[in-house]
């Protein structure tokens, strides 16, 4: 009998795997075309939305067999009145389904995100096969030319992109690896600033065909990193310039690298700290809100023009330069991001969350986070100095021009 | 009855599979949009909750050792009354495997197989649960100790992984809620997962040693309390409150956005199937409840064909539901007052009944001797 | 009935020989004692020693001293049985059971005047000599295997377990064939409930012909239907002493060179007889590495199909863009492209085995290039599904019993099905129903998950780690009912 | 629809049949039929679009007694 029962169990899921074969879900992989790059724009005047997708040509991208260079990917540009009519317009013109799950980075225009990129995001959040954790940029070259540009070296421009990320957060300390989308709609609903890459097309045209792989030029029509937006909520508020971006990420604690270029004894030295820690705490001085941070590097040397030895006294100098230097560059920087009201450290609402008596005094007397001094306190020492203890000095005097 | 034997170690593994099981999954995103920065300290209170109940389930059941919640029902308020209570009971274990099936149909469609029409994962699913009935309740609890290790390591692995996204300015504004309002409206976290265990009393006779029970169960309770908590505190360090309060499945979200490098990155569908062992376990108990209930109140002694029967109603009615959001509000606004009846109204009737009886003799043999 | 005792002794013979209906090789020899007594030999001369017959039976009873003395007195089936210079001499009167011992390859003696018979057993057997073991190859370790006699089988177990506690039962099964069965333990160790269990069911068996052990196992075992073996089989003698040694219980049957044993777990088809005879942690690294080569072989191919037609999001972004590639072109969807790499994979496996083994070198290259080079340049199927299909191959030949290499092959074909059908759900499915039906199965009142579920720590030294013999001191938990310590 | 009714019609039947087989007793054939049918009919109302949601019935019952 046990048998028999064994025998209609397996019948019964037979007689289901036949009424069921329609397998719903099912996608051959030669039925995708892999989104790789995605743009968007849309014009403030007319709500008119446009969006570039690069979908990968996989022959051209895989391990090769030959026969010549090809196109990597290709862009296709739809444009529609709303996100919804965006997929059927999608539709009619992909050959393959988006396959949308394998998207690198996320490109969107200056303009668009002026506007507030509210839609978007939303949209984004809702689709199951999202990954929120990619990264998102924003453009000031026009949208068409950035998409049908093709990338020397690293050929999919999606993980060209990905891996400016990357490398700025690993070499320069300009940027941190939390400029996602989800980075951005997690401060959606606070008062806190977001700093998302911003990226522009350098030299005068696009590359849009494959010739030019075979040229040598590389920067001609390239995508480069170019400094960053600042969003309040969903909308692109302002710009920071490249030079201050550093600055940004160590007041933040986000840097894994931080570099400083000195100027000692009318030389350059060039130092970097890894992986600065940072300790941040808001504090009430007073009756005035103060928020406190400690810097504490070890640097390293990684240029020295100097042409005088390096001794112990040369170091504590460079250190005490850093110091200056940053101190004085930083709480600039500070300064003038309270002076446009940009609430970039979350500064607000921290000091809504404080409690205590004496806060809730501060409070009532109507002093806004704006008033919040910053009170930066940098330690460091040089730990490596590099392969060379004192450098070669040679017959000039640092002057190249003879 | 089946002459099965369980371990006091194989009953904690179901007690805390079944209590922890989904509700680590469907929980915490609706504890943190409720309580925001503080949702982590709802887990311990309700779990306090918890425990006073296992105690009150445990007094019942030791009036009567052997028995299983059904059994009471009859023994206690006879045939008429006390089956038709125990048909309650029954219509509930029904109602509640219908939920759970719904939880997993709606889980796999919103996040992994849109097209797929829901049922299909009901039906298939509930004939691997029907299997593991039939099989009896030392096979499912061999299999919940055989996929518990597979499921704890998976969740720590998780957890390690995804630490990489810890920020503690996450936690901004803590102790900043208003207890009573915050304390109504989670108070359906006792309703799921610590009301719901009163399930487990369907368990007790077959646990190999009767005075260890108790231990496990609250043990158990405790656990899960804990481990919910900490699910909560997490999730809000990884994930953020805000996001975390508009996700409807947060822990899936972590787990689709962690990544190993930039090699291993899109890993949702491996927590998808974690996801479903534990409805699996979760699922079997409380199928295998109504499965055996129904078996105890009519008297029949093979539980095969009764499972099998039972795929076709419980398809049925976990497709009866409308949508995911539906359910939740169900479970926000009434399942706590649904749980309230068999959780708490009829064990303390129950008890009550039962001492009443128990004066009675007494009196009866204080008389008698008089 | 006859019996001797009734009828004529010379009636008998011929009523004996007419039984046969005089085959070729019944040998009725009548040798004279005395003009007036004649003695008959009767064998079946292809099952019997001839030689002892004519030097040593024969010759005996033609020396004269024993004539003299056979003529003289008046007991001469006493004389006979104290005198021949044979061990094993009985005597009967029974005909049926004169038949019987015929065809076992004794010699029956009967003198004419008497009224009893003699059986005297100088059988010899055509047998295969001890040799290594075929299936069962190891590195180290005794290379000895067994062969198709239970009694040499019997003499290479008794060899390596030297102890006076190991129990023979012997049951005569199969009422054509008269197979002999027997169950050995050791009395002190295996738990009575088993061996009773073991007893039970052998006695239970109905059947009218046992030519390999498998015929008994599939009337022992707990369950019919169900791709999990509950005994374990083995041509090696030490493997049998070894589980002996653990209190399992084994059956040995005439005529095939598998032993089983039995209870076993479902963690016992990863060990190895290898395992005990190198290093521990050695051993502990290849159980690892059967375990994961169980794995792969039963889930490597659904999963291909799962990920690659359900969730395409799993993979990493360069390795979907290579797959991709590959995938251009190929007229199949990947479920069809995996079953027919696979089936085809299976029948090279089959013809492998069957084929005369001249013709191996040539099959092997034809599947080497219809599989491996051709497939692929033709664009037929992918070249990653020629790796997938390689993977599950040799992962499914690192099983150390044959038996249990059919298992996985039957759980990966159903797993690709399902895979096919419902992508990692599916799997799932399958896995959790698997892992149900291993939970429900005992295999002698032993639960085929044991040590893990239900969990039992101690017993975990022998699972998935091996660990050195001075701490593996205690038995079995399963099997120790009656001593715990092994010293 | 109508190949869900006649799958049903023919499980039942065979179901029954194989139980009668099995020699099980009335009770238990009369309890299977029983939850089957109430299963058919939980389907037949999917079908026909009346689902039967029990959170429905709970909700309004337990707003009923709260008032």
């Amino acid at each position: 009998m046990k048998e028999l029962k064994k025998g209609i169990m397996i019948m019964m899921t037979g007689i289901l795997l036949c009424c069921t074969t329609g397998c719903w879900d099912k996608n051959e992989l030669n039925e995708l075309a892999i989104g790789e790059l995605v743009g968007a724009d849309r014009d403030p005047d007319t709500g008119k939305q446009t969006v570039y997708y690069q979908i990968v040509n996989p022959e051209a991208v895989a391990a090769q067999k030959g026969g010549g260079i090809k196109a990597p990917v290709y862009t296709y540009c739809v444009q529609a009145d709303s996100t919804s009519e965006l997929g059927t317009k999608t539709a009619n013109l992909l050959p393959r389904k988006l396959f949308s799950d394998h998207y690198q980075s996320e490109i969107v225009t200056e303009r668009y995100a002026k506007q507030g990129l509210n839609s978007l995001l939303n949209f984004f959040e809702k689709q199951h096969n999202r990954r929120s954790n990619l990264y998102l940029f924003v453009t000031d070259s026009p949208l068409s030319e950035v998409m049908m540009t093709y990338l020397p070296l690293e050929r999919l421009p999606g993980r060209s992109l990905r891996s400016i990320i990357e490398i700025q957060s690993k070499l320069t300390g300009r940027l941190s690896r939390r400029v996602r989308i989800k980075d951005l709609v997690e401060n959606m609903e606070s008062s806190r600033l977001t700093v998302m890459p911003m990226i522009s097309l350098s030299g005068s045209s696009p590359s849009p065909t494959t010739d030019r792989y075979e040229k040598i030029e590389a920067n001609q029509g390239n995508l480069i990193f170019s400094g960053g937006a600042v969003f309040k909520n969903d909308r692109m508020i302002g710009k920071l310039p490249l030079n201050q971006m550093n600055y940004y990420f160590i007041l933040k604690g986000e840097s894994e690298v931080f570099m400083e270029s000195l100027t000692i004894n009318n030389r350059t030295v060039d130092v970097q700290a890894i992986k600065p820690k940072v300790r941040r705490r808001l504090d009430l001085i007073s009756g005035e809100p103060v928020w406190k941070v400690d810097i504490s590097t070890k640097l390293s040397l990684v240029n020295n023009e100097q042409k005088n030895e390096l001794t112990l006294e040369n170091l504590k100098m460079i250190e005490e330069k850093f110091k200056q230097q940053v101190f004085q560059k930083a709480t600039e920087f500070y300064q003038e991001s309270i002076s446009k009201e940009w609430d970039l450290f979350g500064l607000e609402e921290k000091i809504k969350y404080q409690n205590g008596k004496e806060w809730d005094d501060m409070k009532k007397r109507g002093i806004a986070w704006d008033k919040t001094k910053l009170q930066l306190s940098i330690k460091s020492e040089i730990t490596d100095i590099g392969q060379t203890i004192n450098p070669y000095v040679g017959d000039n005097d640092g002057n190249s021009s003879n | 009855m089946e002459t099965a034997r369980i371990s006091t170690w194989q009953f904690f593994i179901l007690a805390l599979g079944y209590l922890l099981g989904t509700s680590f999954f469907f929980r915490i995103g609706g504890l943190i949009s409720i309580a925001k920065q503080d949702a982590w300290m709802i887990p311990l209170w309700s779990g306090i909750a918890g425990v006073l109940l296992v105690l009150i389930w445990i007094k019942l059941a030791n009036y009567y050792p052997g028995n299983t919640i059904i059994q009471i029902c009859i023994q206690v308020a006879g045939k008429g009354f006390g089956g038709f209570i125990a048909l309650l009971y029954i219509g509930y274990f029904v109602h509640l495997s219908a939920l759970i099936t719904r939880n997993l149909g709606d889980f796999m469609k919103i996040n992994l197989m849109p097209r797929t029409p829901i049922v299909v994962f009901h039906v298939m699913f509930l004939l691997v649960i029907c299997y593991a009935v039939t099989k009896g309740v030392e096979t499912i609890s061999r299999s919940t100790e055989f996929l518990f290790p597979l499921v704890t390591v998976t969740f720590l692995l998780i957890f390690f992984i995804a630490l990489s996204e810890w920020n503690w300015d996450r936690f901004q504004g803590m102790f900043h809620m208003n207890i009573w309002t915050t304390m109504k409206e989670t108070r359906s976290l006792i309703g799921f997962p610590f009301m719901e265990a009163f399930v487990l009393m369907m368990l007790f006779p077959y646990v190999k040693s009767k005075n260890r029970i108790k231990v496990s169960f609250i043990l158990a309770n405790v656990v899960t309390a804990l481990l919910l908590s900490l699910g909560v505190f997490f999730t809000i360090g990884v994930l953020g409150v805000t996001r975390a309060s508009h996700e409807t499945y947060s822990l899936f979200v972590i787990v689709q956005e962690m990544h190993i490098g930039t090699f291993f990155e899109h890993l949702e569908s491996t927590i998808a199937l974690i996801l479903l062992i534990v409805i699996f376990i979760k699922l079997s108990i409380s199928y295998y409840c109504a499965v055996s209930g129904l078996c105890q109140l009519f008297q029949v002694n093979n539980r095969s064909w009764l499972s099998i029967s039972l795929i076709l109603l419980v398809s049925g009615l976990s497709l009866g539901f409308d949508n995911i959001l539906e359910n939740i509000v169900f479970n926000r606004e009434y399942y706590f007052e649904y749980m309230l009846l068999f959780a708490v109204i009829f064990p303390l009737l129950f008890l009550f009944l039962t001492w009443m009886k128990k004066g009675k003799e007494k009196r009866k043999v204080v008389g008698s001797q008089a | 009935m006859l019996f001797i005792d009734e009828i004529d002794p010379k009636t008998f013979v011929n009523q004996i020989v007419s039984t046969f209906q005089n085959p070729p090789d019944l040998v009725n020899h009548i040798f004279v004692i005395s003009p007036n007594l004649h003695g008959h030999c009767v064998f079946i001369e292809t099952l019997v020693d001839k030689h002892k017959i004519e030097h040593e039976l024969l010759h005996f009873l033609s020396e004269e001293s024993i004539n003299n003395e056979l003529q003289s007195s008046p007991d001469i089936i006493d004389i006979l049985q104290t005198r021949i210079p044979l061990s094993s001499i009985t005597e009967t009167t029974d005909l049926n059971h004169c038949v019987q011992k015929l065809l076992d390859g004794w010699c029956l003696l009967v003198i004419e005047c008497t009224k009893q018979a003699l059986l005297l057993d100088i059988s010899k057997t055509p047998h295969r000599n001890v040799s290594e073991p075929l299936m069962e190859s190891t590195v180290h370790g005794p290379q000895e295997g067994f062969t198709e006699s239970i009694e040499i089988n019997l003499a290479l177990l008794r060899k390596r377990v030297k102890n006076i506690h190991l129990r023979i039962e012997q049951f005569i099964i199969g009422t054509e064939t008269e197979t002999k069965v027997r169950i050995l333990y050791l009395e002190h160790l295996a738990p009575t409930d088993v061996v009773d269990e073991f007893r039970k069911r052998i006695r239970s068996i109905q059947i009218d012909s046992i030519l390999d052990s498998a015929y008994v196992e599939e009337w022992i075992q707990d369950r019919t239907i169900s791709p999990f073996s509950t005994l374990l089989k083995t041509e090696r003698p030490d493997v049998l002493a070894s589980h002996l040694l653990e209190g399992r219980v084994g059956v040995l049957v005439d005529g095939t060179p598998d032993a089983l044993m039995g209870p076993v777990t479902f963690f016992q088809f990863f060990s190895a007889p290898d395992d005990y005879y190198q290093r521990a942690h050695i051993a502990t690294l290849l159980r690892w590495l059967r375990i994961l080569s169980f794995i792969l072989a039963i889930l490597v191919p659904s999963l291909y199909i799962a990920v690659l037609t359900y969730h395409q999001e799993l993979l990493p972004h360069s390795l979907l863009i290579n797959l991709s590639a590959q995938r251009e072109g190929v007229p199949f969807p990947t479920l069809l492209e995996a079953i027919i790499m696979m089936i085809t994979f299976e029948v090279l496996r089959e013809a492998g085995l069957r084929m005369p083994r001249i013709a191996g070198q040539a099959i092997s290259i034809v599947g080497a290039l219809v599989l491996g080079e051709a497939a692929v340049v033709a664009g037929l199927v992918a070249a990653a599904m020629v790796i997938v299909v390689s993977i599950t191959a040799i992962s499914n030949f690192v099983a150390p019993s044959y038996k249990f290499g059919i298992t996985q092959r039957i759980l990966q074909f159903s797993y690709m099905a399902l895979a096919g059908f419902m992508g990692l759900f599916g799997v799932l499915c399958g896995v959790l129903f698997t892992v149900v039906h291993l939970a429900s199965i005992k295999s002698f009142g032993v639960p085929y998950l044991s040590p893990l579920a239900p969990s039992k720590f101690r017993d975990w030294k022998d699972v998935f780690v091996r660990v050195p013999r001075p701490w593996m001191n205690t038995y079995p938990q399963v099997t120790r009912k009656k001593r715990r310590r092994r010293i | 629809m109508i190949w869900f009714i006649l799958f049903i019609a023919v499980a039942l039947a065979t179901s029954i049949f194989m139980m009668v087989k099995q020699k099980k007793s009335t009770k238990e054939i009369m309890l299977f039929s029983t939850i089957v049918l109430l299963g058919f009919a939980d389907w037949i109302s999917i079908f026909l679009e009346r689902k039967f949601n029990p959170n429905h019935w709970i909700a309004s019952f337990i707003d009923w007694i709260s008032l």
